[in-house]
Order: C-alpha cells, then structure tokens, then sequence
C-alpha cells in the first residue's frame, strides 16, 4: 500500500506545503526572539509539523480546534494568515488580537481556531463545549482538543473526556506526546508507558501513532474526525513525536542529552515526507525548493507587515473586556 | 403582579429566556431533576434533555463546555449549587471565561451565565456557606448580580442571560424559598442598576442579597430609635451604580456598608474605599463595615451566630456611625 | 471454600458488630434529624454497611482513611467513638470537632481518620499525600481515600490515581459505587459501565467487588491493603451497593422507583452476613440479637451524651482559626 | 551581608528549613530542575528525590497532597511557580488546606507553605501576570506574605516554612532576578510585622512587593518637589501590621496605598477601609488607592503599561492626596 494512498496529490503537497511553512515561520520566530524583536515568550513547534498538518488537513474550515500554549503550528495549519500571527507575537494592533494576546493567546474563531492557551489542558473542556455546541445547532462541525503529554494528567482532561465520551461527542483529543513537560520526561510524572491506553477508561478508542508521519497523523485523524463528525463519538489518539527545540526560545534544556536530541532529530517529520513524495514521485527537488521559497518569501512578508504596523495604543487598553458596558 | 419564591423565579426567567431564544441551554449537577434549591424544576419536560443538560460531578467541565458553548453560538447558564464548588472551576471561570473576549482583541463574546448559590443555610458549615462575591469582583470580565428579593432575582437573571458578556449570578440560600411580588410580563432588572429601598436622611446604608433583609428590619428598629436610614440595594456589584451611593451619601454624611461575606478584604471594603475617594468632603464619621467575622463557617449554630452578621449588627453599626455607641 | 474462610470467628463478629453499629447509628440519626434536632443536613450510609466494615477491618489503628460527605459510617468503622460523633451532629462543644464541623467534617486524627469531607472527590488526593509521608517517615501506614460513583468524574481523581500510580504509594481507593450521585443516575454521567476499568489508565488493578458482601469486601481490601503496604502500589476497588435512604434525610427521592429500592433492600449486607455467619455456625440467634442490643444501647448512650454537653460559646468562634497567631 | 538574589534566597531559607528539619519536603512541576525561576536549584542534589519531588501538572493534587502530608507529620512546599495556576487548586487551597484546622475543631494543624509567582514580568499576558492576593487574603484560614528584597524573600520564607499554618508566599516575578544583601546566618523575618523602609512626614505610602521598588523611586522624585513620604513595606498582608500604618498615619493624616494587582477590590481597598475606619479623625484627605487598571494584564507592551501602574502613579497619587493635582 502506497503511504499516500488515501490523499490527492493536492492534498499530500498541501500538507508538505503547510509544515514547511510552520517550520519557516517557526525558525524565523526563534531568530527574532533570540534578537529581541517579540516582547513575551514562545514555544516553537518545530519537530512536531506532522500532526497539525496531518489533522488539520483532516478538517473541514469551519471545524473547531482548541489549542495550547505551542499554538502556531495548530494556527497557521487552520489556516490562520501568517502575518497577523506574526503581528500578534510582536504585540501590534494588527495582530490576530489586536495586540493583547501574544504567542500564547493566538486565536481566530472565523477559521475555528478557538485559541492558543496558556493554561495546560485548558482547551480540552472548551472543544468539548464546541461539540456540544455543534450538535445542538445540527452543523456536524467537529472539535479538535490538541494538549501535550504533561497535560494528559490534569483533571480537566479525564472530565473533558467522559463528558465527550458519555454524550458521544464529536471530539478528537489529540496528544501531542513530544516526551516532555518543561524540564520533565513524561516517564516521571505519568504512570502509563502508553499513553493511549488511557481511552479505555472512558470506553473510547485510543491510538497511538507515529506523530512524525504525516501519512499516519492524516489517516487516523480523518478516521477519528469521520466517526466524530457521523456520531461514533470521541477518539483519543496519542501522537508519539518530539520537540527539537528548547520548551520555550532561551531553553538552556540541561534535562535532556544532546546526543538524544540528535538521534531525534533524524526523525525530522518534514524530510520524512519529502521523501516519500519524492518516493511516490510525487515531488521533484525543484517542486521542493520552491515550496521552501514560497514559504520563506511569505514568512518574510508576515515580518515586513508585523514591523511596519503600529503598536497599539495605550489609550485602547481598556476597550473590550466587556461586550456590553452597561 | 404574581407571587413567587426566587426558585420560581429563576423558572420563570429561564423559561422566558429558553422559549424566546433556542441558543438558551442549561448545565449543571441534577439539573433535569429541578436543581439542588428547585430552580430549574420543568424546564426538562418543556424543553428537553438537550437544552436542559444533566453534568457529571465535574465542576471544572461544567464551566468549560459552558465557554465553548459560549463561544460558538449558544447561550448558556451553568449551575454550580453551592458557591464553594465553583472554586473547582476557578481556572475556567477566571483564566478562560473571565479572559477571552480581551484576551482575543475582542474577536469574540463569551454570553454564559453562572449561577451559583451562597451563604449560610441552617448549619451547612465550612464547605457549604461562603459568600464568595469577594473573589468574583475583583476579576475583570465578570460581572456580578446577586439580588434580594424574587423581582430582582427574576429580572437580574432575564438580563444576564440577555448580556453578551460572563455574568456570575449569585443567590442566598437562606431566602431562596421565600416568596414575594414580581410584576407581570417579562419583568427584566438592567445590571448595574441600585435600588433605593428606603430614604433616610441620617445615613445611608449600602448592601445586597440577604443582608438587604436583615437592613429593611434594622431600619425599622433604628426608625423607633428616631434614625432615619436610607437603605441601597445595590443588586449588581459589577458594574457598579455608584452614582445613586454617593448621591445618598452626599445626603447623609454617614454610611454603613454591609454583606454575609467575610468582611477582611471583602466586596464591602471596594465599596467603602470608592466612597472614602469620591465623597470624602460630604463624610461626617468613619463608614463602618459589617460583615462575617474572619473564620471558616463553623457548623454549631451558636458559633455560626457568632460569625455571620444579621440585622443587630446593622443596628450597631448604624448606632456607630451615628457617634451613639 | 467457607465465606470467613481467610478471617477468624472473631473478625468475622467484630465485622457484623460494626455494621450493626453503623446501621443502628445512622437509623437513630435520620429519626433525630426528622425529628428537628439535629442541625444542617445529614446523608446515613444505610446499605453500604459491608463496605466501611470490610474495608476498615483489613485496616490497622494508624491507618489512615478519608471520608466523604456520607461519612458516619466510616468514622464509625475506623474506630471513631460513638458519643464525639453524635455530639458532633448536635453541634456540641463536646464533638469531635467541637461543634465545628458537623455531618460532613467528622474527623478524628488520633484514630487515622482524616476527615470526611463535603467536597465531592476532596479526600483523594489528600489520601494519597498521606500514604506519601507514610512512605517517607518509613511507618508502612496504608491510606484509603472512599468516594463515590459520582467522585469517579471529578477531575482529582484521575489525579490522585496518576500520582500514587507513578509513584506506586500505598493508597487504596475504594469506590462505593451506589448507583446515584445525588438525584443522577451513574448511567446519564459516566461513560463506561465497569467503574474498576478505570484503574487500567495507571496501569492499576481495578476490582469489581460486591460491595454488600461483607466477606468480599474484606477480602478484596485485605489484599489491596496488603500489595498497598508491601510497596505494590495503589489498588482501585469498585464496589457495587446501594444506599437505601435517600441522598440526604428528606429527600424525596422521586428519581427513583420504589420498586427499584424495594429490590435493592432485599440484598441486606447485614441480613445477608448474619445468614453467612449463622450458616457457618458462628452466630446464634441469640448472639445476634446481643449485638443488635448493645448497639442500641451504646447509640442511646451516644444520644444522651451529645444531648446533656453544652452548646460551644459563641465566643469561642475565632478560636482555631490559625494554630499561631502572630 | 551576603548579596543574592530572590531566587538564591529561596534556595538558601529551603536549605537551612530542610537541613533542619527533615519532615521539610518541597514539590512542585519540574521542581528537581530547580522549578521555573531557579529557585530552587541544587536541593535535588542535596536532598535527594525523596525530599524534593517532582510532580505531573494536576495543581489540583500537588495541593492535596500537600494537605495530605502537612496533616500527617510532614511540613511540605508546594511550589505552583505562575499564580494562575493556583486558581486550578482553588478548591484544595480553600475548601482544604485553609479550613481544615478549623472544621475539624482544632485538632489538627496544616503546616504547609505555597509558594507561587505573581505579577507582570516582560509581556507573559493575560494568563501569566496577574496578582491574585485580594483572593487569598480574603479567605479565612491563609496567611499571606510579599517580600519586595531578598533578605525579607529570605526571612518570611523561613518564617513561613516554620509556622504551622498554611501560609502562602508570593514573590513577584519581575524582581526575582534582583539582587540584594542579606543578613547572614539563618535571618528570619517574622510574619505579621511590616517594614518602614523610608520616614517622611507628608504623607504614607503603604505597599509590598514590586510596588516598594516603584515606590522608592518615587519617594525620590516626591523629595525633589519638596514631599517627604514615609514608605511602609507591608511584607505581610495576613497577619496585617496595622499599628505599624495606623501609627504613621496618625502623623501623615495622607496616605497613598499601591499594588500591582487589581485596584477594584484590591487588598487595598481592606487597607484603606481598615485606615479609614480606625484613623478617620487623622485624615486630612482621601486615602488614595493606586492599582492596575479593571482589564486582564494585555500582551503588547504599551497596553500592559497602561494597565500596570509604576512610579508615575505613584507620584501623581501622591500629588493628589497631598492636593496638589
Ligand atoms: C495549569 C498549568 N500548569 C503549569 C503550566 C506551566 N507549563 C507551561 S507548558 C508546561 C509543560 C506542558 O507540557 P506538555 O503538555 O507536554 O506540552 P509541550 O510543552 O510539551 O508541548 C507547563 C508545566 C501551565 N501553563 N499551566
Ligand atoms: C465538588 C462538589 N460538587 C458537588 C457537590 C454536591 N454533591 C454532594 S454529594 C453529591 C453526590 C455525590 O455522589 P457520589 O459521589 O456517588 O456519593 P454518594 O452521595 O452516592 O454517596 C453531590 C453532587 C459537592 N459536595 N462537591
Ligand atoms: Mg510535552
Ligand atoms: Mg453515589
């Protein structure tokens, strides 16, 4: 069986097409971090492109994802435009939120991107809300919760899967499990090697998958989200991946060996997947570098328009922390 | 005019609310049962179980599924019986529900209403008695009702439903059951807006929900001692009508500020601190606080006596502020 | 093989004495409590008798247990005596707690009896903070935290289980599975039908146990006790039961058939261990009847003590706020 | 004198605790890494896994546990580095932690220490900058300590750490880094006891944490336009130094109180409402109140500025209460 055999040739370009442009915007975020052009902090999602790529493209547009504080990635992959991303990382007033967000706080509900957020496994409740939401108003749009491996022991995610699981919700709860939390291998702090035999408690199916396969991230996802969207319910799918980076930019990541990092590292999702289209024939070098080029010319543009647009002002601090002032 | 308790009363909101509009959806523990206090009795058999939600025991999904609900078209309310679980959901409530509208730049409204209830009801000790309007106030992207008599609680829950914005709705336990006139039709309390219950001309005394009551007796008894209190419910504690206080303390000159909650750092000291700062030229004596003594509630009902104000407190504030003590 | 098999003819009576002590407790508090004299509200454990009972006995003294709202009768069976209890109902200065804390926050420190507790799921995490200082102060004390079918939810108990998984403490939890959270049915909340499948996400065991057998009971808590304190780790013990009262006294209880507590009533767990111990020739009739008569002795006794102690000053209110006061 | 920094000095009060006293343990999220700001680097080394123990994100259960081991012999630390986080072990802190001794007569102690990060530090947004001590200071049953240098970081540390009641102890992200001299030896800074950092005549600055740095500059600027402040560093919010403040209040009759926090129910409102009712006949004007504006802390640096206020405030509402606006 050909690894691309369930996808268009569209759609196995697009999904290339969409981690290459996460890995660029992502590396560029590194450098101008590093340069101190963003205020706040940022958690790159470079090593992990496979999964938002595969399971957003696995998504209709109108589709809901909640997301985490590694939110660009799951952004730009819902199909957020980079530059009020980037706008929004160096606080302007034309960012995705006008400034108030940051990184972490990424959002854009008119492509169902519910929200970067800060909080370990704070999106989780918040896509089954979206679920239910969606049942109710009869749209068949489906919930997409991405969290980590540390958060897969937070309450919020065992009550956020039996509500899901006990009203058959269209759910998926995607594990990015990327080994650590912070400083802290999953191994410490979890009591299960697997984690996706944690969806046997909520009587779900749970699947682990090889999370740097965009192959594999696509086909399960579609199947979880085709049974979420016909009403089969959630699925819990445990994406095994790893995070090249520090947790954040500046991360001086002593808890873990160098030399693990590279053998990782080999295992980069991106080049896996030019290898296999390039295998199925389904790229050739030139079509590559051009997508690298695209992305990079567009990254560059998403910068350009971030520092060329205004800070918000001070003045308009106040506006919107309630819809309606009485 | 009709007659009901505050339970009907929140019925009868929520009826209005949900026939008027099918975004309207409610959540909570035992709620297609009619709730812990009856509030939400018949709402199942006219409307169903998918707008009318039974939760599992998980307060802090309960608020979650609200916001995302919230923010994807519905409208609901979330029921969290005793205000004490709601510190189960704290995360939800501040750091999302609370949050996202600025958060996001204003992208979106979170339209959810929390209704929880408070305060001491025969003995229910520690973990079942709080008044924890305190901790609400003082969050931005909140807003706080907590009213005092069926009308009010009828037409402030109409409202914050209606809002597009996180409204926490607060009820006493203690006066759930009691009954009193609403007006006919679709009786609505706008937020943020006082009532002047009583005038006075010698203080005027500030508070909301239960100890409103306790005030309408104290007034009474200080009226025999010849002092004439005016009486403000305030109803909504954000937004606050600050203005009808201060236009009655610039009247009186003397203020006693009143509620059940803990009065170290409670909602009582904003209130005094806003009167001290806007009318401290009109202020003829010290505003005197009451509120409960700094302990846990404890069960015995002697001890519970002890702590929690009622309306001799009020008379001896009143007296105190007066320079009569 | 025998029922009492694995426990000697007196454990076996020191079992069926404390049923018959609990049941003839909470039966004396519900006509108090109807009768106005108790203040607040009271929720009796009449029915889940085998599972305090047989849970408690595979306990030693210094053990430790946390309680829930529906807590008498595991004070009762962990060595609580009667009269503190019972004065604690009343809300006299010569209760338990002093009148502080009433029904729902009967404890008792010097017997291991860590509190029961009004917050659904509270003891769970706190059970197991206590099996881990147990494990450092090197005392091999074993801790079980009881809940509920409506606990299983709550997000601290998917903590709680992580936790003293990962770190294999000596913590039993011990769900007493009787069907209802308040007026709700487990079946319209939680999203499987075995609540022992839970354990499986910690890589725990988890049992199905019938909770109204007092040989099962005991024995099932004998050796998740034991694997608890010889350094096997946490135990999830489902047991099946029923309460037969309502939620609380005076509920209406009109979520229920009355067909359908009729039937449960039938499986006694006091009537069905005194036909145990009468077939294996352990009891008499006679020596039943004792037992039964010697607690409503000692519960009168308790009655009279909680009614003839004093009321606690109100001037005591702001004592113990704080151990020091600065 | 040594000189270290907030976070050094935590290590330094955690090391001569746990030296000590070995029923002294510390757990928190990534805490065998020395936890978020280093403050606790290098006890893994010293004490071992058992002693210092890392736990998965369930705040919820670090606070349980942390009860459940202060309850039976050991005097545990819990480390929660952002806030916020602490609202997701709001139940735990409140409902447990705080009320135990309480509700169980008195016959068990809680002696356990939460440690948490607070305020703003470069742009962490609207999850990672609040300061939510107006919550726990509120709540019966919690002592609240902010050290604004490291030797008080130090000795209320130790303090706290010492004391047999759950204490929670708030250090503000921002000045973490900073570093200071401390006494040598095992300083110890009682709770309850505030520090007059800078006297002055005109008028009373009352603060803690970050906002005595701010107010230092600003007590500077004020001495050049010819206003002498004296500075009062709380350091201690539960148990509150009252006599400390009443006393130079009762001097000044002007008093300017500030904190990071939110000013709308704010620990300064209980502050100014506690001066006002029992220094009433000092005032010679308002007490004035200077705090973050009623928004989420927003990300971009020109809005953040203008929620969080600095030492311009701090002059301006000095200026005020002095009338000179
Ligand atoms: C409730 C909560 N606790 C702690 C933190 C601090 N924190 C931020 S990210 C993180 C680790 C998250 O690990 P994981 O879920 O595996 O996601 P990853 O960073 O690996 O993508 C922690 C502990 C937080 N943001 N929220
Ligand atoms: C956190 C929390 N939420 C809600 C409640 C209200 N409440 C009290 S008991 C109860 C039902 C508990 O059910 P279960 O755990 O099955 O115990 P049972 O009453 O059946 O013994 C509920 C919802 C509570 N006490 N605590
Ligand atoms: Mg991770
Ligand atoms: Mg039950």
């Amino acid at each position: 069986m050909s690894l691309t055999e369930n996808m268009s040739p569209g759609l196995a370009l697009g999904i290339h097409r969409t981690m290459v442009r996460i890995r660029v915007f992502e590396s560029r975020v590194e450098e101008l971090f590093k340069a101190g052009k963003l205020p706040g902090f940022v958690h790159t999602y470079i090593g992990q492109e496979a999964i938002a790529a595969g399971v957003c493209a696995a998504l209709d547009r109108n589709d809901y994802i909640t997301s985490t504080h590694r939110g660009h990635g799951h952004a730009i992959a819902k199909g957020m435009e980079l530059g009020p991303i980037m706008a929004e990382l160096y606080g302007k007033a034309t960012g995705a939120c006008r400034g108030r967000g940051g990184s972490m706080h990424v959002a854009d509900f008119s492509v169902g991107m519910l929200g970067a957020n800060g909080i370990v496994a704070g999106g989780l409740g918040i896509a089954a809300g979206a679920a239910l939401s969606a049942r109710y108003r009869g749209t068949h749009q489906v919930a997409v919760g991405f969290f980590g491996d540390g958060g897969i022991n937070k309450g919020t995610f065992h009550e956020a899967l039996n509500f899901a699981a006990t009203h058959r919700l269209g759910v998926v709860f995607v594990c990015e499990n990327n080994q650590y939390a912070q400083f802290t291998s999953r191994l410490r702090t979890t009591s299960v090697e697997d984690l996706s035999v944690r969806a046997s408690a909520y009587g779900i199916p749970g699947i682990t998958v090889d999370g740097n396969d965009a192959a594999a991230t696509y086909r399960e996802a579609l199947e979880a989200v085709g049974r979420a969207r016909d009403g089969g319910g959630p699925t819990l799918l445990n994406m095994e991946t790893y995070r090249f980076g520090g947790h954040y930019v500046g991360d001086a990541e002593v808890y873990r060996a160098s030399a693990e990092v590279e053998a990782r590292r080999q295992a980069d999702p991106i080049l896996r997947w030019e290898r296999t289209l390039t295998d199925e024939a389904l790229m050739t070098a030139g079509l590559g570098e051009a997508v690298w080029a695209e992305a990079a010319d567009e990254v560059s543009a998403a910068v350009r328009f971030a520092e060329e647009s205004p800070h918000p002002d001070g003045g308009t601090a106040l506006e919107n922390v309630f819809t309606q002032v009485c | 005019m009709r007659r009901m308790s505050f339970g009907q009363a929140t019925v009868d909101a929520m009826r209005s609310a949900m026939r008027e509009d099918d975004r309207v959806v409610v959540l909570g523990e035992d709620i297609s049962w009619g709730g812990n206090f009856g509030q939400f009795r018949g709402l199942l058999d006219e409307f169903g179980p998918d707008r009318v939600i039974d939760m599992p025991i998980s307060e802090a999904i309960i608020m979650a599924v609200t916001v995302g609900a919230a923010v994807t078209g519905l409208r609901p309310v979330a029921s969290m019986s005793f205000v004490e679980f709601t510190l189960g959901a704290m995360d939800e409530i501040v750091n999302q529900a609370a949050k996202f509208r600025y958060m996001f730049g204003g992208q979106v409204s979170v339209p959810l209403v929390l209704r929880a209830s408070d305060g001491v009801l025969r003995s229910s000790a520690g973990q079942h008695s709080s008044s924890l309007e305190g901790l609400f106030t003082h969050l931005p992207g909140l807003k706080v009702v907590a009213p005092s008599n069926p009308a009010d609680a009828r037409g402030l829950l109409r409202a914050a439903i209606a809002d597009d914005d996180p409204v926490v709705y607060l009820e006493n336990k203690r006066i759930t059951a009691k009954r009193g006139p609403v007006p006919a039709g679709d009786h609505v309390v706008p937020l943020g807006s006082a009532a002047v219950r009583r005038e006075g001309s010698d203080l005027t005394i500030v508070t909301y929900s239960v100890m409103t009551l306790h005030a309408e007796k104290a007034c009474s008894s200080l009226a025999e001692m010849g002092i004439e209190a005016e009486l403000i419910d305030l109803r909504s504690l954000v937004p606050l009508d600050l203005d009808t206080v201060l236009s009655s303390v610039a009247r009186t000159g003397r203020v006693v500020v009143a509620h059940e909650a803990w009065e170290f750092g409670g909602f009582g000291a904003e209130v005094v601190s806003a009167i001290t700062g806007q009318a401290f030229d009109r202020l003829r004596a010290a505003p005197v606080r009451v509120g409960a003594a700094q302990a846990p509630i404890p069960f015995s009902p002697p001890l519970e006596r002890a702590v929690v104000p009622g309306s001799d407190e009020l008379v001896a504030a009143a007296r105190e502020v007066m320079g009569l003590t």
